[in-house]
């Protein structure tokens, strides 16, 4: 009985599911198309909730740090900025029904934090990209030396700067774009297809259990 | 409000150089920053979902379908993983969320990235198109894994590797550029922006004191 | 580089601190932004030239879809395209439609319809030849309810009832068929666009996306994404053709640069790898 | 309910018919192995056989291993592929008594796996060993994860960072942040304008389907190795209508190429 309600019947769920919406993107029906259309907002709403959960075990876990007296500061930053932007965006919808995406507080907290760290980080890897061109991108195999090459043609071409060095540099990366990558990347979005369908099928089967917890 | 505008570029400005100060090493000013990044990009995201899952309730709530409470109390299911004998219920929301993102992503795909590929592949008009095909063929028969590669499919998947890695070589080059854009959109922010950049010395001199603090450390 | 001393300096590159390798791109990148030198744009590349193309040659009052995706961390590479986009449809006279896929995108539109119009819902316009329908949740499920219904939101971002709006009133089937292109500004991924407008609607993709994404889109060009523009360097070139240079054009000599500094550092790098696997060779 | 207006949606025929066809060859695949009348061998994956050398460093060295999935929701199939891998990794880490952190940035991603990691130092006999806090939720935007993936590896030196999931940008934070940690980094993803990253400062890359098939691969189970045999069946069929499309269209008859668009 309950390794029925633990497992199967989530299987069951899932495949039913699947196949339902699977049906809907190929077939033409108003009634099912719009019924499917509403299974898709639910599931909208229902995953939202999880982020509940993971507040909750993220604020437990900074709080159970300043209890021990580790990483003290850091953590409270943590918390008062969780705290802050979740009181502010949640008080200010409730009383005065304001949308957080359209909330004058919670979009400055947004752009004098998140936002710049967002810009930050992604700009980073520039140093990064440089420091393991550095020391990584070693020509020690010929399908190493073709991916250098390659790649060092392609970076060439499409700054201005390759043209003035060689004026078919462009020529050439867009050539590597248009042949070479788009053989490889057509592949890799084929490949990943091919074990899609195969790793839906042993989900569905309850081989693959990875998203349930391994037991019962 | 200037006053707040100008505050928030100073924060801007102020976790910027603390994360970038990463590049020197791991440090007080960037777990700080760090936190703080965490910590408030945690709360916006609640919120959007918070904000996506209410946009998606209010007009059927409104219009009376009662059904649509069953997402809430399938949603709500989650959060009985505190409780020792009934944690298990998380898998049915779980279930229902991938359910329908796998059919809406596989029919679809499979005309998109499997039969539509193969169709652009097959329509040969130069010889570029050509050079494709060959590229197509070999690459995707490199992944046949059930098999030993030997003889003759050994070349066949060596010449699709070769395409994959220069598809990577590619792929490398125009990341190369993306990320210097953005490195260059960030540097403009900061030198350009009005109280932005009056936080560049203060960063440097700060920096200059950890690396002295750090020489005598050694000594 | 037989000498003694080479081969040490040599040792010593292969050794050297990372970190020198990061001042070195701080330095590259930040020069030129300060000090333009001005090296020649050269010449345009077909992605780019494909779209400008096609908008260029759409009969005006065609509809444009665009979507906004990117996030505060793609908008350097995002923004300047979709601004030269805009003024180009401007100039053509064609109607676009609005969206944001996700949150933080939605200042982004904003930001366009003011730098470009002047205004958002003021404009005499608005509701005419440009409507904004704000945020769409859930990217790709909510452009499949988009491209079925083009009233699938029912009002716009300000709160204004679309079915009311003359922008909607001469379109046939009021879904994605009665639209000329769908152009994708972010860095995510543009498959969506292509597996829910193209594929079922036979409505061409077009693209603003971060330079990241362009290898990911190449399997889908020519036939279902017309024409895009890869990041800094595919919005400078727009710019440059509605003769209108701005922050991107700016960008590129930083740009430049900085290719080249990277390219540098990996003829260093295998130059000293080369040198110690030799000198290992020799030994042995 | 459902009046008589049910149709196929143009352009997807195909598409139905090789969905069908995709499962009928999956469970002949299937059936085959199972039944024994074929026994296909899966090829060596070396990036996952030097989990263990990964695993076994981390235990000498008396530093943690770190294992994300990156980006991805729970429906994402590489965040699933993943989870498999992590179940076992963890479980080797708790009988060899080493930390293990495990990160991922998608709420949806959070019961599902506590209750595996928790499962596997069940299973591997101390559950007391287990912390929910070493399985760290860091936000749900790209570059704040990010962020606080890279601070974790650099300040907790972990000696194994394992990055199997789905990636975007972050991917060379996290392998940067390896490496500065001196880690050994077994990485793997689909998303092709990442996988240079990883295959160039990574000791073992799972390039695309590598990665989904590493679950069956690591399982051994007949079954499971008989969907790949059926995903190679549909490989070749697909191989077969390029070889045969590309040849027919050069020498005029496009016929099967039209095909393929309906």
């Amino acid at each position: 009985m309950s390794v029925v309600v633990k497992r199967y019947i989530p299987i069951v769920i899932l495949a039913g599911l699947a196949l339902f919406s699977a049906g809907d993107t190929l077939l033409l029906e108003p009634t099912y198309n719009s019924l499917a259309t509403s299974g898709r907002s639910a599931s909208a709403v229902i995953s939202a909730f999880a982020v509940g959960l993971s507040v909750m075990l993220l604020s437990r876990n900074h709080a159970r740090r300043i209890m021990r007296k580790r990483t003290v500061v850091e953590s409270s930053v943590l918390l008062i900025c969780l705290w802050s932007m979740l009181v502010v965006g949640f008080f200010r919808f409730v009383v005065y029904g304001i949308r957080p995406s359209g909330d004058y507080m919670v979009q400055r907290l947004f752009n004098g934090i998140v936002a710049p760290g967002d810009s930050t980080i992604y700009a980073i890897l520039a140093f990064f990209i440089a420091s393991a061109a550095y020391r990584a991108f070693r020509a020690r195999t010929i399908e190493a030396t073709i991916l250098l090459v390659a790649g060092i043609v392609v970076m060439l071409g499409k700054a201005p700067i390759g043209e003035l060095l060689w004026g078919g540099l462009p020529d050439v990366s867009n050539w590597i774009l248009n042949v070479i990558n788009t053989a490889g990347s057509r592949v890799i979005l084929m490949s990943a297809i091919l074990a899609m369908i195969a790793l839906y099928i042993r989900i569905i089967l309850g081989y693959e259990r990875g998203w349930m917890g391994r037991g019962d | 409000m200037e006053t707040i505008e100008a505050l928030t570029v100073l924060a801007g400005s102020g976790i910027t150089l603390a994360l970038l100060s990463y590049l020197w090493r791991e440090n007080l000013a960037f777990r700080i920053a760090e936190h703080a990044y965490i910590g408030a990009a945690a709360g916006y995201g609640t919120l959007v979902l918070a904000e996506n899952a209410w946009r998606l309730l209010e007009a059927p709530l409104a219009r009376g379908e009662w059904y649509w409470y069953l997402t809430i109390v399938l949603g709500l299911s989650y959060f009985f993983f505190f409780s020792k004998n009934y944690f298990w219920l998380y898998r049915y929301p779980i279930a229902y969320v991938i359910g329908n993102d796998i059919g809406v992503v596989v029919a679809r795909s499979v005309k998109t990235q499997f039969l539509e590929q193969i169709r652009v592949t097959t329509t040969i008009t130069d010889l570029n198109a050509a050079i494709i095909a060959v590229g197509v063929f070999t690459a995707l028969f490199y992944f046949y894994s059930t098999m030993e590669h030997k003889g003759v499919f050994r070349g066949v998947s060596k010449i699709g590797i070769y395409f994959l890695m220069g598809a990577f070589g590619a792929s490398f080059g125009a990341t190369v550029m993306a990320r210097i854009s953005l490195l260059i959109g960030r540097l403009r922010f900061l030198y350009f922006t009005e109280p932005a950049y009056y936080l560049i010395p203060v960063a440097i001199l700060l920096l200059f004191i950890g690396i002295f603090m750090d020489r005598r450390k050694k000594t | 580089m037989g000498t003694k001393g080479s081969k040490s300096f040599i040792e010593k590159l292969q050794e050297l601190d990372v970190r020198y390798v990061y001042v070195l791109v701080l330095l590259v990148i930040t020069v030129p932004i300060l000090r333009p030198i001005g090296i020649p744009p050269g010449k345009t590349s077909p992605e780019t030239l494909g779209l400008y193309r096609y908008i260029d040659e759409l009969p005006s009052k065609s509809v444009i879809l665009m979507i906004a995706d990117q996030s505060p961390a793609a908008a350097a590479e995002c923004q300047p395209g979709m601004l030269a986009i805009m003024y180009h449809t401007v100039a053509k006279g064609l109607r676009v439609l609005f969206y944001a896929s996700r949150t933080d995108a939605i200042p982004y539109i904003d930001d366009v319809m003011v730098k470009v119009l002047g205004k958002t819902s003021d404009h005499p316009d608005y509701g005419k030849l440009y409507v904004n329908l704000g945020y769409i949740p859930q990217a790709e499920v909510g452009l499949t309810g988009l491209a079925s219904d083009v009233f699938f939101t029912n009002k716009d971002a300000y709160g204004n009832d679309l079915r009311s709006m003359e922008f909607f009133e001469d379109l046939p089937k009021k879904d994605a068929s009665d639209w000329k292109l769908a152009i994708y500004f972010g860095a995510s991924s543009l498959d969506w666009v292509v597996r829910q407008v193209t594929d079922p609607y036979g409505c061409p993709t077009g693209g603003g996306v971060a330079a990241v994404l362009v290898t990911r889109i190449y399997p889908y060009y020519p036939h279902s994404v017309i024409g895009f523009l890869s990041g800094l360097k595919g919005s400078a070139e727009y710019e440059l053709m509605i003769q209108k240079p701005a922050e991107a054009a700016a960008g590129m000599d930083a740009q430049s640069l900085g290719h080249l500094a990277i390219v540098i550092m990996i003829v260093l790098g295998n130059i000293g790898y080369l040198a110690s696997r030799l000198k290992s060779q020799g030994g042995a | 309910m459902f009046d008589a207006t049910l149709s196929i949606r143009s352009g997807y025929y195909g598409s139905l018919l090789m969905f069908i066809v995709a499962i009928g060859i999956i469970g002949l695949g299937i059936y085959l192995t199972v039944k024994g009348v074929l026994k296909p061998k899966i090829r060596r994956l070396p990036g996952i056989d030097a989990l263990d050398e990964s695993i076994g460093r981390a235990t000498e060295l008396g530093r943690p291993v770190h294992f994300t999935v990156g980006i991805g929701t729970i429906s994402n199939v590489q965040v699933i592929a993943g989870l498999s891998i992590a179940g076992y990794v963890a479980r080797r880490c708790a009988e060899l008594g080493v930390r293990f952190f495990f990160t991922f940035s998608e709420p949806t991603v959070q019961p599902a796996a506590l209750d595996l990691i928790r499962e596997a130092y069940t299973l591997a006999g101390k559950p007391e060993d287990f912390s929910p806090d070493n399985v760290m939720w860091l936000s749900d935007r790209q570059f704040s994860f990010a962020t606080g993936v890279m601070g974790l590896v650099v300040r907790e030196k972990v000696a194994a960072n394992l990055l199997l999931g789905y990636f975007a940008a972050e991917s060379l934070i996290f392998s940067e942040a390896g490496y500065r940690a001196g880690a050994i980094q077994i990485a793997g993803t689909t998303n092709s304008y990442q996988i240079p990253f990883f295959i160039t400062t990574c000791d073992y890359t799972l390039i695309s389907e590598e990665l989904i098939t590493a679950g069956a691969y690591m399982s051994q189970e007949k079954g499971q190795i008989g969907t790949i045999l059926g995903q190679d069946y549909i490989r070749v069929i697909g191989l077969a209508l390029m070889g045969i499309g590309s040849i027919l269209y050069v020498i005029g008859i496009k016929t099967l190429t039209q095909w393929l668009g309906v």
